[in-house]
């Protein structure tokens, strides 16, 4: 037996760890991080996988990380650490500032000059509002998605005796207690934070309309925030997810509208992204199910939707398979099927929606005048006011020992702290 | 012979006192059999419900037998669940899992292996001191020093890489791991040592040549404690891996957070065995060993 | 001293084996945490920044309804969870003691739960636990429709469902831990109090639970390092709600240094999570400090006695 | 000079602020065995760790065959060690237990083969070479970590209470085996031991150590006929010599030591002409050298006292009387048998006592 000094052995070990074994990226290679991981959110990635696959050279490496909070906890820690993915998907707002603060993402202002997206992007606040910064643009809109909907199932309305589907919150909230009566439940709601915020604020615009929704979120002024129109808001609001089902806690968005999709639930108040689980599920709107835009007599809806951010890449093949992403992902063709398969609007007025159904005709026609149009709370106060928010928003629907006047406080101290 | 039996004089007890089944008896039985049903529940509606198809999951008789046993939902889980556009199911983070745990496992035991020999044998200046804070980190809540760790990672470009991860485990491994050896050979027999070193070994002779072949059982019980401690881990997976490296618990969350449509309970359950699946195979298996090492695993006072 | 004193060259051997451990020791958990501490103080969002702010981020912090209601929760959690675990726990290893049949089998069973992540534990309660698959359907579907058992849904008792998953996955760990306790004692011990005539749940409580102070600190310890650590449970289980009703600490934190971009605040908060375990060892370490000095100056005196006799 | 084996000059450890060892001056000779003898925490096995190597002296020098060894690593110091608890590495075999340190010193196989069966023989363990050490018993284990001395082929042996773990009868065994060995091999040999028996029977020279400080360092029966100090002369013997605190006083010319009443008279101790009257003294009389109602050459009494308990020891008895009160062990041949309250009278040995100044503790 032989005794070689063994202590070289330690330090090979130590110097074969230190290798980093950095990852050789291909150079065709951009990885995408969404949460578009429903089944309608599926059809449309994979619309924009497919054409860029089938541009050839380059591929897309799919992240699908679902709920938008994972989704972005993942590409912030992954920014943080220093391993960015080649795009991520946003909604328009304040997220994603210290990025652009921190020389962190590509810039696509060349791109958008040669493409001229200012020309056919519209309504302009979109590129204007979400993606331009400092002049130059950062992110690539690829539709526009408005929260105001109430999705129904007409099915559940006939079973309960309930002729005329009513249009606005109040008339739901009288015709509640029959849905109940008969069996269903009458309001579908999940359990995530940002479907209770989504929801609250749809309430809150169709009832204090454009004006009220402006004068607490972008005005941030106090005195309207104590009033008692808020406080009626919250009131609704609570009436409202009193006639949700025992199993909302926890459950994701696209299961929750699955129950109006299978005439378990009466009403869903949810984003135009439902719209996409409805078309996967091959119901007919006006026959199965219904779709009401406010829900609100006098409807205002937002415009936002999703964007893609590109974080910056070191290697050079990569940021141009990037650009070549951005460009395929606003291009007419692309954004048709894309918004089809989604049910969203597409960010371009130059391309043929005439296969639309009913519901989009509704969303596009509001569209053509912008008094129709508001800007969404996420461009109006940064992530972390949203975050209390949601907080707030949750806690309303799900603590009942929150009173209202102790939740309109803690509401005001919100706007009057916001930033 | 057998007549030379002492005649039995009356009824005096003789023989092995009769076993009583006393009410004391049946209330001990009582209560450890409500609480292995409290504890295999889970695992039984688990095992039920990946077994049953959704139409039956959905009569929600959640711990009968299935009507009718199949073996899809395991399959599904195990190689076409999706979670985004891909449909591999858990079988790359299975091989994610073992690509972090095997070298982490090795690597961070040999580390306190050699830590708890020099803290046993050769203490040098502050070694002690330095002990004292590794243990202080045994205690420390992992959410205190990531954010550091990620900029730290970054810097050293060992961010989401399986080399970052391992290293990671490596460093949270240590304190108890430590712990562990050091106790283990604190309890040898310092004689051995000195032995040794008349022999004219020096510290990585004695180490390679008498201590580690001793060190077999402790060793067992450091893989065990390793081994489940990491393919256990979400936080540091769910940050530090990358998404190449994803591990199995991570892409489980993945996947039963994503629903297309229906939500597939049974795909679900079936996934979350088999990731379960490792651990439990290493408890069933060691046994003993097992315990052992929870218990030296809790750091000792 | 003709000859100069020599480094031993085993000692350089030592040193250079410790590398690692010392650039743990000091690497992470000592730069590592001044740095947290240090970003307290400062406004960082999704980056560090040294521009400070006081404690700024500490007033928000406390300010926040989901810090308080995490801090409420991570008490209430440890108390439950560490109570029930130790009086369960003791329970069981006492049951498990009394020359039962199939003790190997008992105590597999019992013990299992420790061996699954904090993932698939979350997960599996959260099916059992669920209103319309669960416990609860199953019962209503045998018949017994009075039988309401859904903690997670309500804002009010979800966090005693994520209690019953921690207590699912720790008791069995706490009554191995125990047991060993149990059985380390001497033999002597039962046959003085069978002589005594003690009844045997006497001498369990009265004589041997003082003597196993060991095992019921190793059992204590480990539940309380879980309990600082709750992260995965509560992501898996309820992901903090309904609503807030679930949020912990730990969640708190990945939250604010990711997605909510306020690492100030999400470090004021890991901060705080600091304190009580440098209290515990702080209070640990001066006990030991002292008994050690007592110590030494008994080893004093002892030698002073014995240089006075010589 | 050169039959000087092992030198220690002015040797100090401190651990930190405890001092272990105190300028220890000591000279082994070459072949001398020398037993380090003395209770626990005497400093007596630090003191062959420091020899060995295994501790870092604070001060002073320790030379070994002229060679000053005091920074060397353990194994170039020419020393062999056995342990208290026999050290041998459990997983290898007694052949390899042997060969270890020959084959990290790199030895060539033949020679490590010769040296091995060498030490085998001389051990009479060849049968157990391939055996491991947990198929030994106690005696063959420790058997084994000499012949791992042994096979070093060194001038100095070191013994860390080597029969410590052994029972009495395998003890008493192995203890004229190693000192066989010793007649043998003719190597210095350091012993270290907290049993008297195996110092008087082994040594040729024993060192008593108290509080890191030689107290004696003289053959056996110096030591236990002669010892220096009150320290010595109650850590030897069993039952210990008995104490009698006094005051030397003086009548017609004759000095006595007066306790409690009684007045022993001293005039035939050997160093009579150093003793002062009026010293507070301790007179230590073996219970050999105190004897009951018999009269011999050198004898002073007779003295009164009664008999508390009878302890028959086998060859001999032990009779514990009161003596003025105090108790004192006696040691009387087997056959004389004593009852107690028996009243007895009592003779003093002086030639054979040691007289000790009360203040100093020194011998007088």
């Amino acid at each position: 037996m032989k005794f070689t000094k063994i202590k070289s052995g330690a330090s090979v070990l130590a110097s074969a760890l230190a290798i980093s074994f950095a990852s050789i990226t291909m150079a065709a290679e951009v990885e995408v991080i969404h949460w578009w991981t429903s089944g309608g959110e599926q059809a449309a990635v994979s619309v924009f996988a497919d054409e860029f696959d089938k541009m050839g050279g380059d591929k897309w490496k799919d992240t699908a990380i679902a709920g938008g909070q994972n989704s972005r906890r993942v590409t912030m820690q992954r920014i943080l650490g220093g391993d960015p993915p080649g795009a991520a998907q946003f909604n328009p707002g304040r997220q994603y500032e210290e990025l652009i603060e921190g020389d962190l993402l590509l810039d696509l202002t060349d791109l958008a000059k040669k493409e001229g997206w200012a020309k056919f992007i519209r309504p302009g606040s979109i590129l204007t509002n979400a993606c331009i910064k400092n002049g130059k643009v950062w992110c690539v809109p690829v539709n526009i998605h408005s929260w105001q909907w109430g999705w129904v199932s007409t099915k559940v309305f006939k079973d309960s005796g309930i002729d005329k589907i009513p249009t606005n919150i109040q008339d739901f909230l009288k015709a509640a207690p029959k849905i109940k009566a008969a069996g269903f439940i009458p309001f579908a709601i999940g359990g995530e934070n940002w479907q209770h915020t989504g929801a609250f604020n749809v309430v809150l615009v169709a009832q204090l309309g454009k004006e009220g929704y402006y004068r607490l979120f972008r005005d941030k002024d106090e005195e309207y925030a104590k009033s008692a129109e808020v406080a009626k808001v919250l009131e609704t609001w609570r009436e409202l997810v009193s006639y949700s089902d025992a199993g909302s806690a926890g459950r994701n968005w696209n299961d929750t509208t699955n129950l109006v999709i299978t005439d378990k639930a009466g009403m869903q108040i949810m984003g135009d992204w439902a719209h996409g689980e409805f078309a996967v599920a091959k119901k007919v709107a006006g026959k199965d199910y219904e779709c009401l835009i406010g829900p609100s007599d006098t409807p205002y809806i937002t415009t936002d939707g999703d964007i893609f951010l590109f974080p910056k890449q070191s290697d050079p093949a990569v940021e141009a398979a990037q650009l070549k992403m951005a460009s395929m992902m606003i291009s007419k063709k692309v954004q048709v099927a894309f918004n089809l398969a989604k049910g969203s609007l597409p960010v371009r007025g130059d391309v043929d929606m005439s296969a639309v159904d009913s519901c989009m005709r509704k969303g596009i026609k509001l569209l053509e005048d912008p008094k129709n149009i508001i800007i969404s709370q996420g461009r109006l106060l940064n992530e972390d006011s949203t975050g209390q928010l949601n907080d707030l928003f949750a806690e309303l629907s799900f603590n009942p020992n929150l009173s209202i006047k102790d939740a309109h406080e803690r509401f005001v101290s919100i706007i009057e702290n916001a930033e | 012979m057998s007549e030379e039996k002492p005649e039995s004089s009356g009824n005096e007890p003789r023989g092995p006192k009769p076993r009583k089944i006393s009410p004391a008896r049946i209330g001990v039985y009582a209560f450890l059999i409500i609480s292995a049903i409290f504890f295999t529940l889970p695992l039984w509606v688990m095992l039920m419900t990946s077994l049953k198809t959704m139409p039956e999951i959905r009569m929600g008789y959640l711990f009968n037998w299935p009507q009718e046993i199949s073996f899809d939902a395991w399959v599904k889980a195990w190689d076409t669940a999706c979670t985004g556009r891909d449909c591999n199911g858990l079988k790359p983070g299975f091989w994610n899992s073992v690509k972090i745990t095997v070298p982490s496992t090795i690597l961070s035991i040999v580390i306190a292996a050699i830590n708890g020999y020099a803290l046993s044998f050769w203490r040098f200046k502050g070694s002690n001191f330095f002990f004292g804070l590794l243990l202080f980190g045994a205690f420390v809540p992992y959410q205190v020093v990531i954010y550091p760790l990620i900029i730290a990672f970054r810097e050293i470009g060992i961010f989401a890489t399986l080399p970052g991860i391992i290293i990671l485990h490596s460093i949270f491994g240590m304190p108890i791991l430590t712990l562990l050896f050091r106790n283990f050979f604190g309890s040898l027999p310092m004689d051995l040592f000195k032995a040794a070193r008349i022999d004219g070994a020096g510290f990585w002779q004695i180490f390679f040549w008498i201590m580690l072949p001793m060190s077999v059982p402790i060793s067992i019980v450091a893989v065990i404690l390793q081994v489940t401690g990491i393919w256990n881990d979400f936080l540091f997976g769910s940050v530090f891996a990358g998404r190449a490296n994803m591990p199995m618990t991570v892409q489980l969350n993945n996947i039963v957070t994503t629903t297309t449509g229906i939500r597939e309970y049974n795909v679900n359950m079936a996934a979350t065995i088999l990731s379960a699946a490792v651990p439990l195979v290493v408890y069933f298996v060691s046994g003993k060993w097992f315990v052992r090492g929870i218990a030296a695993g809790a750091v000792k006072g | 001293m003709a000859q100069r004193r020599k480094k031993k060259l085993g000692n350089l051997q030592a040193i250079i084996g410790s590398i690692p451990m010392i650039s743990v020791a000091v690497g992470v958990y000592v730069i590592c945490i001044i740095y947290s501490i240090t970003l307290s103080f400062t406004s960082s969002r999704l980056f560090p920044k040294f521009n400070f702010v006081g404690l700024k981020q500490y007033e928000r912090l406390w300010g926040s309804p989901r810090w308080q209601i995490s801090v409420e929760n991570i008490w209430l959690f440890g108390f439950l969870l560490i109570a029930f675990t130790l009086i369960v726990g003791y329970l069981l290893a006492v049951f498990m003691d009394q020359r039962i049949k199939q003790e190997g089998l008992f105590r597999t069973i019992f013990l299992y739960p420790f061996a699954m992540s904090l993932v698939v534990t979350g997960l599996v309660w959260q099916w059992v636990l669920d209103p319309n698959l669960g416990v609860q359907s199953a019962m209503a579907n045998w018949g017994f429709e009075w039988f309401k058992f859904a903690p997670l849904v309500n804002p009010e008792t979800a966090i005693y469902g994520v209690i019953i998953a921690g207590v699912w996955q720790g008791t069995g760990v706490t009554m191995a831990i125990l047991l060993a306790g149990i059985r380390g004692i001497d033999e002597d011990i039962w046959k003085a109090s069978k002589v005594d005539g003690i009844p045997a749940w006497r001498t369990y409580f009265s004589i041997v639970l003082p003597m196993m102070k060991g095992a019921v600190a190793t059992a204590f310890v480990l539940q309380c390092v879980s309990v600082v650590r709750v992260y995965d449970l509560i992501v898996a289980i309820t992901n903090g709600g309904p609503g807030i009703a679930t949020q912990m600490p730990a969640v708190f934190v990945i939250e604010h240094i990711s997605i909510r971009q306020n690492a100030g605040v999400g470090m004021a908060a890991a901060t705080l999570m600091l304190l009580p375990i440098i209290i515990l060892l702080g209070g640990r370490g001066i006990i030991q400090w002292r008994a050690a000095k007592i110590e030494k100056e008994y080893e004093k005196k002892m030698l002073q006695a014995s240089a006075e006799v010589s | 000079m050169e039959n000087i084996s092992v030198s220690i000059k002015d040797l100090s450890l401190r651990f930190g602020r405890i001092e272990v060892l105190n300028s220890m001056n000591l000279e082994i000779k070459q072949g001398e065995f020398l037993v380090l003898l003395g209770p626990s925490g005497c400093g007596k096995s630090t003191l062959l760790n420091c020899i060995a190597g295994l501790l870092d002296v604070s001060d002073g020098q320790i030379f070994i065959e002229g060679k000053n060894v005091t920074w060397e690593e353990p194994k170039d110091r020419g020393i062999g060690m056995v342990f208290q608890s026999y050290a041998l590495y459990p997983q290898m075999s007694v052949e390899k237990n042997l060969s270890f340190g020959l084959r990290v010193a790199g030895m060539k196989k033949p020679e490590i083969e010769e040296r091995v069966k060498r030490a085998a023989e001389i051990l009479q363990i060849e049968p157990l070479l391939n055996r491991k050490p947990v198929e030994l018993s106690g005696g063959q284990r420790q058997r084994v970590a000499i012949g791992r001395a042994l096979v070093r082929d060194v001038d100095v042996f070191l013994f860390d209470e080597p029969l410590s773990n052994l029972d009495a009868k395998l003890r008493s065994e192995l203890r004229v085996e190693i000192k066989l060995l010793h007649q043998k091999l003719s190597n210095t040999m350091i012993y270290v031991t907290h049993d008297q028996i195996e110092a008087l029977t082994l040594a040729d020279r024993v060192a008593v150590m108290k509080g890191g400080v030689i107290q004696q360092l003289d053959d056996p029966t110096t030591i236990y006929e002669k010892p220096v100090n009150l320290f010595v002369a109650g850590f030897m013997g069993s039952p210990s010599m008995n104490f009698l605190h006094g005051e030397v006083i003086e009548k017609q010319g004759n000095q006595s030591v007066s306790f409690k009443g009684i007045e022993i008279p001293i005039r035939s101790y050997p160093s009579i002409n150093g003793i002062k009257t009026g010293t507070k003294v301790i007179l230590g009389a073996r219970p050999e050298y105190i004897k009951i109602d018999e009269k011999e050459e050198g004898t002073v009494g007779p003295f009164e006292a009664v008999v508390e308990v009878y302890e028959p020891m086998g060859a001999d008895s032990i009779v514990w009387i009161l003596l003025g009160g105090k108790e004192i062990s006696v040691r009387v041949a087997a056959g004389k048998r004593y009852t107690p309250e028996e009243k007895i009278s009592v003779y003093f040995k002086i030639p054979s006592v040691s007289i000790f100044d009360a203040a100093t503790e020194q011998r007088l």
